[in-house]
């Protein structure tokens, strides 16, 4: 195991598939340079400057281009720099990649990742910070994959790479410098396959991308009071691992959903309505959902934070579920 | 305005061949369309032949070819079998896309024909993309991408046209200007001189041609794709046309005059292309009747056929995940 | 009350409200002609060009100008001819329109009006049948407007036209030459009041826009059986009208939510979550979702049916539900 | 080149007055980056001053300016309050926006300033609308775009433009190229002759100036926004320049030889108006000295200020729903 920032995890993951196979190419604008955030730092030098290429501001035509090229038999891996600019492709994403296949009756592949990394950083407004993942859950032919760890973000990059369906891979801006264990060697992680980050029996938290974190640290707030709750990294919001998370529900009884996004039709209602619906007997309280008030996210700090989920509020809702 | 003196008759024939089965493909599709058999919107391309055929005769099978809504003559041209496109049309087994797609989404992949599209200019960017994987690829293909006069106000246009530019990619776009997008005259929503005009603009080499003359339509394609293919990079090819139908195969295009589409018959590029020829009245008869008895075919065996079994609407939609999680 | 289509009416109050405010206009394509479905037909005669706008195929524009144009205290009606291709012009909508006001601290309004036409039609296939309600409920600062009926059609049309936030106005392809009655006068609907349709004591079925009308068949064959369904239609998304779907299940004990979008984080997940959360105690049966499953949609019908929520269907689950 | 004869030497003082309140305030905010009060992204306009300027100068209070995240400058010319401004960067009660947006969604609707924005290239669009509603309205106001070359690679670019075109709109478009997208140089993204080449292929009027040459922004400005009022439709400014900074204002731009720098710093717009009207040095220097005490005051008032009330996050989201329903 070596340790490694969420953002070299992913270069080193990137950079490992570049390796094993020709036909993996990366486009965005400014990658040569090392991307936004540093995390294509370096690699244009080992892979020159068509594999690591520098793009237009055109976010319509990378995307565009990258379907042409993946039907074309290329693997490309596009950067749209903040989910928020890969608005400015959603026909390409939507009507294009998310459709060739099916419309064209499996004549097509159309093996994409587009990387949009997500989520609030500092003061970054309305237009840098959303989280709409639970869009592309939305979209047949979309696979949608938010890691939270640098160990899967490579493994789920690698995986991301080598799938055959466009994926929609949302890296979180507040993420990149926070470092972890990564496994060595050829360390994948396949889709739909959730993470259960700390056993428990009284609550199950499942949640996604950075807002995992916010549970954990409410979980050892809750342990403290005598709480043990259970916490679920989904991972992958398509495919979704709804075995796990039932089992854990059977075996608690009680599920809060804790995410970053808007909370109104953000991917925790669809948990919600599943888990309400499959175990409507077995729940001893109701499902909890936690999300963003529908409101733009701010500039100024007092503003920006009521569009935050904080870990106390998630201990509070666990601590009125269990009845405390 | 071609040239009847130097004319390689057979190519003439040839021409006329593939244009005849185009408009006889379209004819019967019409007749579909009349019969209700034909289930979706399908947009004719009567009167458009040239520019498929012109264009398409300069293809290999392994160059690549991206077309519009407007795409059954572009995908015939490139190769692909009448039969299976009247059987997609008729949303029925056997049609090239299995009957997910119909006339918008027609493709043959089998010869390079990658798809129409039903969203319009969406397929310059894809276009864009397909030559940058041929160039990466170090492969000697051509990728061909045709779209309408209306598509060159959206931004797409611009976008892909500027990244075939910049990577100097191995793709030709044509313009197929018919005057309209849908019932509006495109010149009204165009603002400046026209296709090549912003083509150039964007760096692109440009050339501006009557479309219904098809050995005009033939030697620019032939240029063009021999520059491209050796490595010159993207060229534009601007075609005037006029579409001799309603937008739809159910549009009576009352939002023009009756004089100008009879006007417009007398420029119709099959009697044109059969003009430069005298001597080939009789191979040319010939070429049209078995269009129309192939294309017949095609329509019979395509009404016969039945419907794709209803299970195929869960497969090949991703390999990840299952699409029935959720539904009813 | 005069008789009216679906088509006629919007036309209908779209007319009225363009006498009543000069301010008032429609852009997009081919609009002169009267429209893809003939829902401005006629138009042009009275109001001229200026007004009743043709627009260059450029959605992105058409969307754009009029956020620009609504600033500037003009109300743009924009017309997108199918939802799909509104694709091609969501950047300006969520990034601009939807956000504009709040990111400008106030300064702004963006009173515009985006008419989407939603849902399948007759083998129209993948680009041409998507809806896509349950996005625009997830972006704060979006109306969600998706009218059953004529006089829907008319009355939440001038309201949309007469609010001050931007509106994302989804007519059902379908429902275009449905007739119905439609009262005289300056009808309007206004937001967030759902429409009973029909009461009924042992089951509750929320839906919205076209499949509301297969719910009603469903209510009928339920009645056969004894079973009294009452049907709510939602008529608007954002705001919904949760204090009535909450009563009614309080009564019922039961809900089904009924659409024709894809379920899994459709429209649907966010009720059904909504309901289960509030009323977990009064349920006597989980809410039960119905929507489509996660495919495009296809051309050949035997397919494209496979993407249908059917009355049949919507009875069997209420008869399920309710135990019988 | 601008010529010294005919100078108008106190339009000049004006001009440098304006450059130095606008570098001045960039400074400041810069320094506010430095003590961490400034929250998020800025992106400086240091070198660029006499864009701004020289266009606002001709343009009326209730005439209409949209920009882009390198908006201060552009904001402070068209009459903003450079205090508010400040605020806004530092996240402060009684910013123009009331901190809810921040350097890249400044705006000041009340001199006619509709924002800044986050997404390059969304203006242009925006600016065609506002364009179209005072001509609906029948109003003589004109709307002037700026934005950066990177902006001319993006669809909206050719949708916002032929739009104008097509409707004849009131509206200035002002490509502001300072050679640079991000760490790249413009030109190797770009295909074709840029953004006048472009901007005549669909039908604007267009002219490529000096653009850190303020006099010649001015004039050019004039005749542009003089024909505009007057009904003659879009036109195109192409104006050259050079960012002294980085993109940003944490960007050490290193992607650039320190020579290229050095080089450009020589030809600051400021130093170069400031060369035109030798007899008006002390007016110039009085001018720069109460640029940065008023700069340095809106720093101090801003720093001083509160952050707003966590409440406000809830307002002016919409009228319609609960903006709280289903949160936390
Ligand atoms: C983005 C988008 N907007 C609108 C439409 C509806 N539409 C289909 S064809 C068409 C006209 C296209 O005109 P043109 O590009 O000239 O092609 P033609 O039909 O003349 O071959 C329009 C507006 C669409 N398919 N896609
Ligand atoms: C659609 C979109 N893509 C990417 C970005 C990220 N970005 C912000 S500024 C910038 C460079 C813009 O260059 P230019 O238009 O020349 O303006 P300049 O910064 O030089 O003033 C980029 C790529 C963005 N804001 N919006
Ligand atoms: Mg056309
Ligand atoms: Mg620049």
């Amino acid at each position: 195991m070596a340790i490694m920032t969420y953002a070299d995890a992913a270069k080193a993951g990137l950079a490992e598939e570049m390796r094993r196979d020709p036909h993996v190419w990366a486009v965005g604008e400014d990658l040569g340079r090392g991307g936004v955030f540093g995390q294509y730092g370096g690699m244009l030098a080992e892979f020159g400057p068509e594999r690591i290429s520098d793009a237009p501001i055109s976010e319509a035509c990378i995307m565009g281009a990258a379907v042409g090229a993946a039907m074309m038999g290329t693997r490309p891996v596009v950067e749209m720099r903040f989910s928020d600019f890969a608005l400015c492709a959603i026909d390409e994403l939507v009507n294009q990649a998310a459709k060739a296949r099916y419309m064209f009756g499996g004549q097509a592949r159309v093996p994409l990742v587009v990387r949009e990394p997500i989520g609030m950083w500092r003061s970054s407004a309305a237009q840098h910070s959303q989280s709409l993942e639970s869009w592309y859950t939305h979209i047949p032919g979309l696979v949608v994959v938010c890691p939270s760890s640098p160990a899967d973000n490579k493994g789920l990059l690698k995986t991301a790479i080598r799938s055959d369906d466009p994926v929609v891979y949302m890296e979180h801006k507040g993420l990149w410098p926070v470092e972890g264990e990564v496994p060595e060697g050829d360390h994948l992680v396949p889709f739909g396959k959730a993470n259960v980050l700390r056993e428990g029996r009284d609550v199950t938290i499942v949640s996604w991308s950075a807002q995992v974190h916010l549970c954990m640290k409410a979980a050892e707030q809750l342990a403290k009071d005598g709480i043990e709750a259970e916490v679920i990294d989904l991972r992958t919001l398509w495919p979704w691992d709804k075995d796990r998370v039932l089992a854990s529900v059977e075996k608690t009884g009680r599920l809060i959903v804790a995410q970053e996004a808007v909370s109104v039709s953000g991917f925790g209602a669809e948990i919600a309505a599943t888990v309400s619906e499959t175990l409507h007997g077995a729940l001893k309280a109701p499902v909890k959902r936690l999300g963003a008030p529908r409101i733009p996210v701010s500039y100024a700090p007092p503003l920006e934070d009521k569009a935050r989920v904080t870990a106390d509020q998630i201990a509070a809702a666990a601590t009125a579920l269990v009845g405390r | 305005m071609t040239d009847r003196r130097n004319i390689d008759a057979n190519r003439v024939v040839d021409h006329c061949r593939m244009m005849w089965r185009i408009r006889a493909f379209e004819e019967n599709a019409l007749r579909g369309l009349d019969e209700k058999i034909v289930l979706g919107a399908i947009h004719p391309t009567i009167g458009q032949e040239a520019i498929a055929t012109g264009i398409c005769a300069n293809l290999n099978r392994d160059d690549v070819l991206l077309s519009t809504h407007r795409g059954h003559g572009h995908t015939l041209a490139k190769g692909a079998n009448p039969e299976a496109m009247m059987r997609e049309l008729f949303g029925k087994e056997g049609g090239n896309c299995g009957g997910k797609g119909g006339s918008m989404h027609i493709a043959d992949f089998g010869v390079g024909m990658l798809g129409a599209n039903g969203v319009v200019s969406a397929n310059i960017v894809i276009a864009a993309g397909a030559g940058h994987a041929i160039k990466l690829k170090g492969e000697k293909k051509v990728v061909c991408c045709i779209f309408g006069d209306g598509a060159i106000n959206r931004g797409p246009f611009l976008e892909g046209l500027n990244w075939a530019v910049v990577f100097n990619l191995p793709v030709l776009f044509v313009c197929e200007d018919n005057g309209f997008a849908a019932t509006t005259r495109t010149k009204t929503m165009t603002g400046g001189d026209g296709p090549s005009a912003r083509a150039r603009s964007f760096g692109l080499q440009a050339k501006e041609i009557d479309g219904n003359d098809v050995m005009a339509v033939d030697e620019t394609a032939r240029e063009m794709i021999d520059a491209i293919r050796n490595g010159g990079g993207p060229r534009f090819l601007h075609a005037h046309t006029y579409r001799l139908t309603g937008h739809t195969g159910s549009d009576p295009a009352t939002y023009r005059p009756k004089e100008e589409v009879e006007e417009k018959w007398k420029d119709d590029p099959i009697v044109r292309a059969s003009a430069l020829v005298d001597g080939q009245k009789d191979a040319i008869e010939k070429a049209k009747a078995e269009a129309y008895a192939e294309m017949s075919r095609a329509f019979d065996v395509a009404k016969a056929a039945s419907f794709p079994s209803a299970d195929l609407a869960f497969t090949d939609v991703q390999d990840a995940g299952d699409p029935r999680q959720g539904a009813y």
